[in-house]
């Protein structure tokens, strides 16, 4: 299961959108439970420590990884924070990703940045940032760029129904109106932006619908249907590789945890609420349905998350005993090359930190 | 008096300004029901109700925008950005408009709205939770800038700059939100902008910070003085409006400069003390102005304790200078 | 006509949004006309060097005079750079206007800002930026005070085309929905931003139907019929009255003359389309209409143009011969007391200047 | 050779990188059609199209997310700001995305844009069309600084920074954009960034400068001279990197700095050259180091000759320098 590779797909003919493909349903709610397992575990590591933050999935699982399947290797992904599924369909090895996670020396992005915020350029899984939105414009960028290249690709922006608000969403999908650009808009409408409901993040009806102030289509899905999404992704994509323009996805979903390790969601939400939206659990609707197509039974089921959990551990582990990154690679890629002035600040640390003075001249 | 930690103080300044004076008011990301993510806002909203208590879109161009539409009109709104690291979305409303408004209009339009958010670093928030960029504002002429260190002036200066007739960012510790407490008088207590507080007497060098590096650099004065240097501590309150003659006074006295913040260093509030002491207080200068600050680079997450000033750092830098003359 | 009221006028039954009143479309004529005087006259003083920019406003007189004639007088105004016959309309002396173009020390704003960047506390119209659609959440800020002080009054934010891609219009527009905030949002579509024609600006067919994104509802108006333009602001102004929030309007109209000063229109749009636009001129179609009802005859009409450009070239003079503002202003209003910093710059600049070193110490 | 202005040299090296590297494009407000409001893209639009000289909808959020967005896929765009007034729509792209783009993937995503926009007093501007905040940008770590201020090096300056690895923003003097021309070297000329121009050699006063403040501080030179006063004159050319060297070691020489920048005097980069100046150079200053800049004030319309440093406020304060030690 890890060490995959990116799981796209070709398109059987062109124009002709299909089902997720039978075949592959398993290997998706393969994805689905690690994710899952991932999210229960880090919480647990958060908790305990030995990981600095985490930002769970859990709920979401159906839509990204529906989104994932319907994309193609050479797509780009402009992430939000909570795409962690995302990466393990294209790809990732998930020690890449426990790696990023510890920050330690292995990790891709050197210990730069909070867990979550993963960039991953061998499966065109671009850099996340915290401020919300900002991927947007620069997918619509990439993808104009794609345009320009004649590549037959696009780009796919992640975010949450709080980033319609972001200045970023308005100027994104403004211009991918304007330059026909090919980006799918993939909206995860968890119902909350931190504590704000959807209903008070803007009066529109859906968040799909604000596509047509910006000159194409908005559509909204079922986000735990698999089928749903992917279906919507794919359509997105076609209508994009066919110079038609972008479209705004609307995955409705819920998030089942808190915003982040740092939240505490009792303080604005009803448990009620809360275990209303977990009787569609997509994970637990995708095995059902794989269980009625008799591709799984009870007991393979255990397994699937058995092994999910045993590969967890152990991956996890390894990250955790990898070393922290080494302190000259704090001035590293700042800039391709040190300026003076970096050098000497390097040069000052380094002196200082065998003085024992904790770096610094 | 009480005993609070600086959140807990600022939640009580902003308590007793809503209660003293119907026209203040709170808004921001997750200030009202959640009671704001650091609970600086705790308890308003059930007190006072979503009219004054805002919980507002994700979006602090709408934040900043709309409190600048409030405060024109007489209101007297107390914007709360969730980390300093997000106010960049509001920055064109802050630099174009919040600062330059009185001036364009000739007085006509005042606009004293408060911009309240947590800066900082060491509390492992990697590159988008830690950063410091007041220097971003105290360049922006038009803008006062607050940043206390203690729980008393967390109360006091936010209650001044809440009565303020002009714009303020009040820039908040985050990494001693909850671990500085102490003694914070109760009522309308109010800590003067512009004037430093002499944390600690010395006649060898006067170390200059504020805000979250102020504990390291008390400690960096206790090692000090175990070793026989007297290190004079300076805690600037304000960069805007500046108590350059406190800062002046002491180097004249001492000689002896090192000036601290957690900022990256090239273009930071150092660099501006550096270019006043080398201006008035040249001819009592007796070694290199040091300056102990971030680096140039993104604040690093896994090696964050490397890239912040910590008391040992400071001190080295101080012998240095006791050193070099 | 100078030194006029502001013209606001008592709604007849709440809910029941009359015509523009018949008795007074003469004067809004007079105001079109002077507006129209003023745009000529600066754009000579510009290139004699008399002011230093101008911003023509021709072709958009009936979209803001009967936008202003909408209003109350406790209503406020946010305009953006473009708006001064609103500024007549509301009371504005002929005499302030032209302090403002100078620049001198009879100036409200002291001589701070570039010409037509004006700011008349006394007549609610707030004071001018040049970066454009800041006003628009201002606006929102102002009506949500106007909530909470339970004022019956809105304010109305006035912006181009190219302000509806400002991160200002979409976090406007979307607070104003949330909140239902009593405000006008008044979008003159000119056609042009610059040199950007309107359909490259975004891709939706209209501007004003970029409103539903944010729950409220948005009309498109013939702006250059004073009628029209009165009752959608008026019908809007109501609305926000009775809590029932923000309105878009959008009033169609052509920018017949430059950008502003600076700009030369014949590199980017053929003369046949702007004459096919000046066939549609307001002030011509108001005239036309008001000699039809025997309100107005060519005689008098002449008489209404040479008065207005007497009054134009009598009042520009005398605010020409104002002094400029005092230095010292320089250091005034950049807070509400000189610190103890712009005190020391202040007096180093008067110690500078009295040594004849153009100042500075 | 030819005889160019400052714009002309620019439009001549965008004309130039684009016929030489298809990757090259440029997109911004009326920079197609209309060949950008001062005529620094003339030309382009016609020789190369709509598909590389983009006239975008007026979102500087638009236009420099999406021109980080063509960087991360290969494309080298150079994205017009009208006036660097009307960056901040953009800032928090800039801070936020731009500048760290490279350090927070480790590398994985460099993100090489050009961001070219005029800025600067003189031309009767006001409050939005005059702004010099060169400060904000060289206090983010991750982004270089450029700004010439002769024809020659507006052409060589841009190519090195079409030509980079990393984000470049690029102040263009547009006060001097017609009144200064000179002889600009044909074809592939780059001017390195990192070395300051020797503009004029003196022992008595080093006048540090850059931009639209080089002809005024060539100017007090030339006055200090009559006066017997000999004083040599730095231009930057880039902030970041600087060539700290190069003023480090003409303040040996002269023992005397006097730094000129027309931006605001609070954190503006006087203080950055203060603070290194004071720390490297102290023991051969003999006077206290000057500032002649901007006020700490909005830029103002009508009192603009006031606020901005001109000759004889230079030379002022040269010869203050020199009497002073
Ligand atoms: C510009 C900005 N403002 C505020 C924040 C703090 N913040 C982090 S996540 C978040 C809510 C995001 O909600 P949404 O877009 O719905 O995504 P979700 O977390 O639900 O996946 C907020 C306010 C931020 N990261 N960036
Ligand atoms: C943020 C910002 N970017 C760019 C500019 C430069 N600029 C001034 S006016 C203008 C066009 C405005 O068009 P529109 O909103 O339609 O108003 P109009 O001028 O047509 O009245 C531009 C691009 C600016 N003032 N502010
Ligand atoms: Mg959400
Ligand atoms: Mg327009």
């Amino acid at each position: 299961m890890t060490h995959g590779h990116p799981a796209a797909l070709s398109v059987a003919a062109p124009g002709a959108v299909s089902d997720f493909p039978m075949a592959r349903r398993l290997e998706a709610y393969r994805w689905m439970v690690l994710a899952r397992v991932i999210d229960e575990r880090a919480l647990s590591l958060q908790r305990q420590g030995r990981i600095g933050f985490y930002a769970p999935l859990a709920g979401q699982e159906a839509a990204q990884v529906g989104a994932a399947y319907g994309l193609e290797a050479d797509d780009w992904i402009f992430p939000a924070y909570r795409e962690l599924a995302v990466a393990l369909v294209r790809g990732v090895p998930l020690r890449m990703i426990f790696d990023q996670l510890v920050g330690n020396s292995a990790d891709l992005s050197r210990g730069t940045q909070m867990p979550n915020h993963f960039a991953f350029r061998a499966q065109n899984f671009v850099s996340t940032s915290s401020p919300i939105g900002t991927q947007i414009t620069q997918a619509v960028g990439t993808a104009m760029a794609m345009q320009r290249r004649a590549a037959r690709a696009v780009t796919i922006a992640f975010f949450g129904d709080g980033a319609t608000s972001s200045n970023d969403f308005h100027a994104g999908l403004n211009f991918a109106g304007v330059f026909r650009a090919p980006t799918v808009f993939f909206c995860q409408n968890n119902q909350w932006a931190i504590s704000l409901p959807r209903d008070r993040q803007t009066r529109s009806a859906t968040l799909a619908e604000k596509a047509s102030a910006y000159g194409f289509p908005g559509v909204a899905v079922d986000g735990n249907d698999l089928d749903a999404v992917y279906r919507a992704v794919r359509t997105a994509r076609e209508r994009a590789i066919a110079g038609e323009g972008p479209t705004l996805i609307e995955a409705q979903v819920y998030r089942f945890g808190p915003h982040s390790t740092s939240d505490d969601p009792r303080r604005y939400r009803a448990d009620s609420q809360v275990a209303e939206a977990r009787a569609r659990d997509p994970v637990h609707t995708l095995k059902e349905r794989l269980i009625a197509e008799h591709q799984l039974d009870e007991a393979a089921d255990t397994k699937i998350w058995e092994a999910a959990r045993a590969e967890v551990a152990q991956t996890f582990e390894a990250a955790e005993r990898t070393p922290p990154p080494e302190p000259r690679t704090l001035f590293e890629n700042v800039f391709a090359h040190l300026t003076p002035r970096l050098e000497e600040q390097r040069a000052a640390y380094e002196h200082g930190a065998l003085e024992g003075t904790g770096g610094r001249p | 008096m009480s005993e609070l930690t600086i959140v807990q103080a600022i939640n009580r300044a902003l308590h007793e300004a809503m209660q003293h004076d119907p026209n203040v008011l709170v808004l921001g990301e997750d200030v009202g029901v959640n009671g704001g993510v650091f609970r600086a806002t705790e308890g308003l909203f059930k007190e006072f109700g979503a009219d004054r208590v805002i919980d507002t879109p994700l979006s602090e161009t709408g934040i900043v925008g709309t409190a600048i539409g409030m405060a024109l009109y007489g209101l007297k709104p107390v914007a709360e950005i969730q980390f300093l690291d997000f106010i960049y979305p509001a920055f064109d409303q802050i630099v174009s408009e919040l600062a330059k408004m009185r001036y364009r209009s000739g007085g006509q339009y005042p606009c004293p709205v408060v911009i309240r958010t947590p800066y900082g670093g060491g509390i492992r928030g990697g590159l988008y939770h830690s950063q410091s960029t007041e220097a971003y504002f105290a360049h922006t002429a038009g803008l006062k800038v607050a940043i206390p260190s203690t729980p008393a002036d967390a109360k006091g200066l936010l209650l001044t700059a809440i009565h303020d007739e002009d714009p303020v960012i009040f820039l908040e510790p985050k990494r001693i939100y909850r671990s500085v407490s102490g003694e914070v008088p109760d009522g309308d207590h109010r800590v003067p902008f512009g004037k430093a507080r002499p944390v600690r007497a010395g006649d060898d060098v006067t170390l200059v910070a504020y805000g979250a590096m102020i504990p390291p650099t008390v400690e960096a004065a206790e090692m000090l003085e175990k070793e026989g240097i007297g290190a004079e501590v300076l805690d600037l309150r304000t960069l805007v409006p500046l108590d350059e003659e406190a800062v002046v006074r002491s180097v004249e006295k001492t000689g002896r400069a090192v000036l601290v913040h957690e900022a990256a260093r090239c273009c930071g509030f150092g660099g501006e003390l550096a270019a006043i002491l080398a201006e008035k207080a040249f001819y009592s200068l007796k070694a290199p102005i040091a300056r102990v600050t971030g680096y140039d680079t993104p604040f690093p997450y896994a090696l964050e304790h490397a890239y912040l000033p910590n008391a040992e750092t400071i001190a080295h830098a101080a012998r240095g200078a006791v050193r070099g003359g």
